[in-house]
């Protein structure tokens, strides 16, 4: 059952105007992401500087609201906070998106990105909300081992 | 709305469901039943009076219950060969999904060298296949009539091959597809995306022409029109329980006798053999043979319910009221601004499945919205059907699919979620 | 009855058929649980209530009925996970019944040319198979843990072997039947005919010497024990939902996820796929790689419900309560004049299945009058393992195997109805 | 369900003193029959003279009271009446035992084989019943064939 809508303002907002759109330069590394089952796809780049602080996230994809608002909630997460500290958002967002609704959501960590908490109930729209912070995780990892 | 075919106020109130509310109070809009059906009480009840006070393991036992059980079984067997039409009985296999029937009948081709070795499996030289045979399908087929045959050829070195799709969502007939190294063509009945109904004959005939066998996928067809296995004049017919008000867990396979004997086992176990020793096996006579260990038992008379259910409103008459409702439904959707029909917009040789895009707008967000603000449920996505999606270059489509619960004010309520859809994307 | 570990007469009341009477007022004395388990209202009012208000096709519906029963489905295989002590749910599949289980294991074997060609079957050493490579189950076996494996000796070329039965019905261990061409070894847990509790961690130890993987046939002793999957020590555990209080139609195979991933898929088709083209796929992660077409959505549900029920009663308790009535009917069997029993006749390594013959009448006889005269349910035959019986040279036994709701006033039923069988052959 | 008992008196009667029983020269044709599901065997021989006159049918078998009990029938029924008589009485019998129960017995046609009707209900006991009629038809046939 659906609690609360899916479609929070919030992330329609992100979704209407998506924030840090567009592939960028410089960047330390660009990874590329596919989500079979429907087809959604995600570019992206990170550029982190030398203390770790994430300088710029920036993207290019195409696919559901979900995923696209995803991404822009993500930028906006990111660029200006650090490697580690963004790891952790990433590993509480993955707990909640993997919790078929059962997990409760850490506004504290989550920020915005709690507005996704209503994807989890739905398996096959969970892959959408990751797309994007599977691929900024794999792109940090990449980044640090240049 | 009134129906000339059928009187859905009086066959809604058979299904539980469209007693219930959703969330929020919204009514529940279900025109997803080319997914799943939903269930009609005759159904249910026949299950639960049977687990409750009929039940236990058909064929191996003698006492009063394992007689019940395998009367109740045998005779949804009878019932359901009835309903499609096969000249026997024993040419109804249940498995337990359309899935499973079509892996059967790819699981009994072997390569030629387990001919030579004597092998249960591919002893018959219309079963083995080899490097340069061909198996053809086509690029409008459910994903369960597409894996089964790759894995084949991978198994064999067998070719796969395919008839490609028009842009009006035809099968695109090309008779240069189906050649003498053709040894099975399988194809659907009709399209679970386009609605397409496929011209059988025609393409059986050009198999008969290369003597290659023909297996229809009629997980799309039997729920929803008259359908007789023998007329068809095909070979293997599958379909699956759960899409034509049966419970899940429950498929047929219908072959021709014939082959069927020819075949080798396919699923090893109790109830498929005739005698057993450590270093070998003698098989029973089909059915048996194909249903090892035990079967889908209460499914498969829920099954039998479903098709006493289907046969009393009668096959014609749902397929009418179908018509009317994909009718109304293609006008409806015509007037929806930026919607394109993927699939025959007219009602010739076509279902009731309605796929479409809308420009802009992917179809998870539009499913979504339609089933959190209006309560209908449609599917979105590629179907299991993702090459089909491929040909068209879209990655996902919006689906529809009616049955005979359906009403036109269902339709309208598709439509009005429609244009709300787009307001909230604007 | 008192029973030391249960009470019996309020577990009764949970299953309806025992309200039941049989034609001609017999009461139901049901010792046939071996063969299929009667269910509790628990199990068929889930299975109810699921298919009248929540029923839709899983995994792939976005609206409140897909997510729904897409919910129940994922949480009935938690609750089995948890149930059979499986460290990843994910290591649990469904499959339609122990046979479809142990195929799939089988199928899993391909030649070793499949290697060679890059096929999706066979590219993992662990699973190739050729002349010389040996199979090793056992004489005990039931029809469904030999006959795939025959079937894959003979697609292989492979050599099929087994350990003996001794003459008071245990496994004969001779550690030379494994050598180290043994590529795996099947054996039950125990035996559906001598109620025989096997060694398994002996026959662990002798595979994995050996770099064998172990299958282990559970069918009859999850319903009966409790059993963790993860400290027997095995490889791959198949077992079936309709002798656990379970639904017809739903089995579990539980195999180690590493495994589960190095394996080929089995059957083709929607929801086992990652992304398919018409000449390639690529598959989902397991479970759902093993699991073709719409999975038997309700049944897996059902059997979700009974092992919640057995977990609240606790599986030592049953285990408990079967132990004092196989011991309360070893005593009184062995008063019944020239009856001899097939299988350990004392209580240890042995559960709740008692076979034996009564001489010079023939146990179809005695099935048939125990049950016309006293409604007494039994099983007569070769109970699904011929072998077996040629082993000990009879045609046929007649089995009386116990549940939790069993009495020890009902063995006194059977054993009133040998009384009378004896007389009416006199 | 069990319409009525399926151990008749007639049945029980003739298990505990079968008709006939007991291998018997001279003979036209011999056949082995097994039922491989239960072990039910028999050895059936028959003797016909030139007007299709069935002068013995002899036999031995091992198996159930119901298959034993269908042997001893078949010799009283068959011995003394002619080749197409008994063919028509097995085709009629076979249909009562195929027919599940659902089939009327015509007792014109069977004589004491009516006895058998209720085991028509159990698929498994239907074969025990038939071994011995299906051995007659087959060893006819052979003779016939001599
Ligand atoms: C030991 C054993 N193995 C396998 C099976 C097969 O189980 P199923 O018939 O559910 O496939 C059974 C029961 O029939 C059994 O007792
Ligand atoms: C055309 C077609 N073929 C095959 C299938 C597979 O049926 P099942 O999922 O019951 O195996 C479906 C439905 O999913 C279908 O629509």
């Amino acid at each position: 059952m659906i609690g609360e809508s899916m479609y929070q303002e919030l992330i329609l907002e992100h979704y209407k105007h998506p924030q840090g759109r567009g592939l960028r330069e410089p960047y330390d590394a660009e990874v590329h992401h596919v989500n079979p089952t429907c087809g959604d796809e995600i570019t992206l780049r990170v550029k982190v500087d030398d203390a770790g602080q994430i300088l710029d996230v920036s993207y290019e994809g195409q696919g559901c609201s979900i995923s696209q608002a995803a991404a822009s909630v993500l930028h906006e997460l990111a660029t200006g906070s650090t490697v580690a500290q963004t790891l952790s958002v990433v590993d509480e967002f993955t707990r909640l998106m993997q919790g078929r609704g059962q997990v409760a959501a850490d506004e504290e960590v989550l920020g915005d990105a709690v507005a996704f908490a209503g994807v989890a109930k739905f398996p096959a729209r969970v892959k959408c909300a990751l797309l994007s912070w599977m691929a900024y995780k794999d792109a940090v990892v990449r980044s640090a081992a240049q | 709305m009134t129906s000339f075919s059928l009187d859905v106020e009086k066959i809604r109130k058979d299904f539980p469901v469209f007693s219930r509310e959703l969330p929020d109070g919204r009514p529940l809009v279900y025109l997803d039943s080319g997914n799943s059906s939903q269930k009609p009480n005759q159904v249910i009840e026949t299950m639960r009076e049977h687990l409750a006070l009929h039940y236990s393991n058909v064929g191996r036992a003698m006492h009063v219950l394992g007689a019940e059980s395998t009367e109740a079984y045998e005779s949804a067997r009878d019932r359901i060969a009835a309903f499609v039409g096969a000249p026997s009985r024993d040419e109804i296999i249940f498995t337990k999904n359309a899935s499973e029937a079509l892996n059967l009948v790819a699981y009994s081709f072997g390569p030629h060298h387990w001919r030579a070795s004597g092998t249960a499996a591919g002893t018959d030289p219309r079963f083995t296949l080899g490097p340069g045979d061909e198996i053809v399908i086509s690029e409008m087929e459910h994903h369960s009539n597409i894996v089964p045959w790759q894995l084949l050829a991978q198994r064999t070195g067998a070719t796969l091959k395919w008839f490609g799709v028009t842009d009006d969502g035809r099968l695109d007939l090309d008779p240069a597809v189906i050649t003498e190294r053709t040894k099975i063509v399988s194809i659907a009945h009709q399209s679970n995306v386009l609605g397409t109904v496929n011209p059988v004959a025609e393409v059986a005939a050009l198999a008969r022409e290369a003597g290659a066998l023909i297996m229809l996928d009629a997980s799309q067809s039997v729920p929803h029109h008259p359908v007789n296995v023998a007329e068809l004049g095909v070979d293997f017919v599958a379909c699956t329980g759960h899409k034509m008000l049966g419970p899940s867990g429950i498929g047929v396979l219908w072959g021709r006798a014939e082959l069927l004997d020819a075949m080798p086992p396919f699923l090893g176990g109790g109830e498929m053999i005739e005698a057993v020793w450590m270093d070998h096996s003698t098989y029973a006579p089909v059915p048996h043979k194909f249903e090892a260990g035990t079967p889908p038992i209460v499914e498969a008379i829920g099954l039998g319910a479903a098709v006493d259910y289907l046969g009393e409103i009668g096959m014609e008459a749902v397929e009418a009221h179908e018509r009317e409702l994909t009718g109304y439904a293609l006008d409806a959707l015509r007037e929806v601004p930026s919607l394109r029909i993927i699939g025959p917009d007219s009602l010739e040789a076509r279902g009731g499945t309605v796929s479409f895009t809308l420009e802009g707008i992917h179809p998870h967000d539009v499913g979504q919205i339609l089933d959190d603000q209006f309560g209908v449920a449609v599917r979105v996505g590629h179907h299991c059907a993702r090459p089909l999606h491929l040909r068209f270059g879209i990655p996902a489509t919006t689906r529809a699919s009616f049955y005979l619960y359906n009403t036109t004010g269902e339709i309208d309520a598709l439509v009005r979620g429609l244009h709300h859809v787009q307001k909230v994307f604007a």
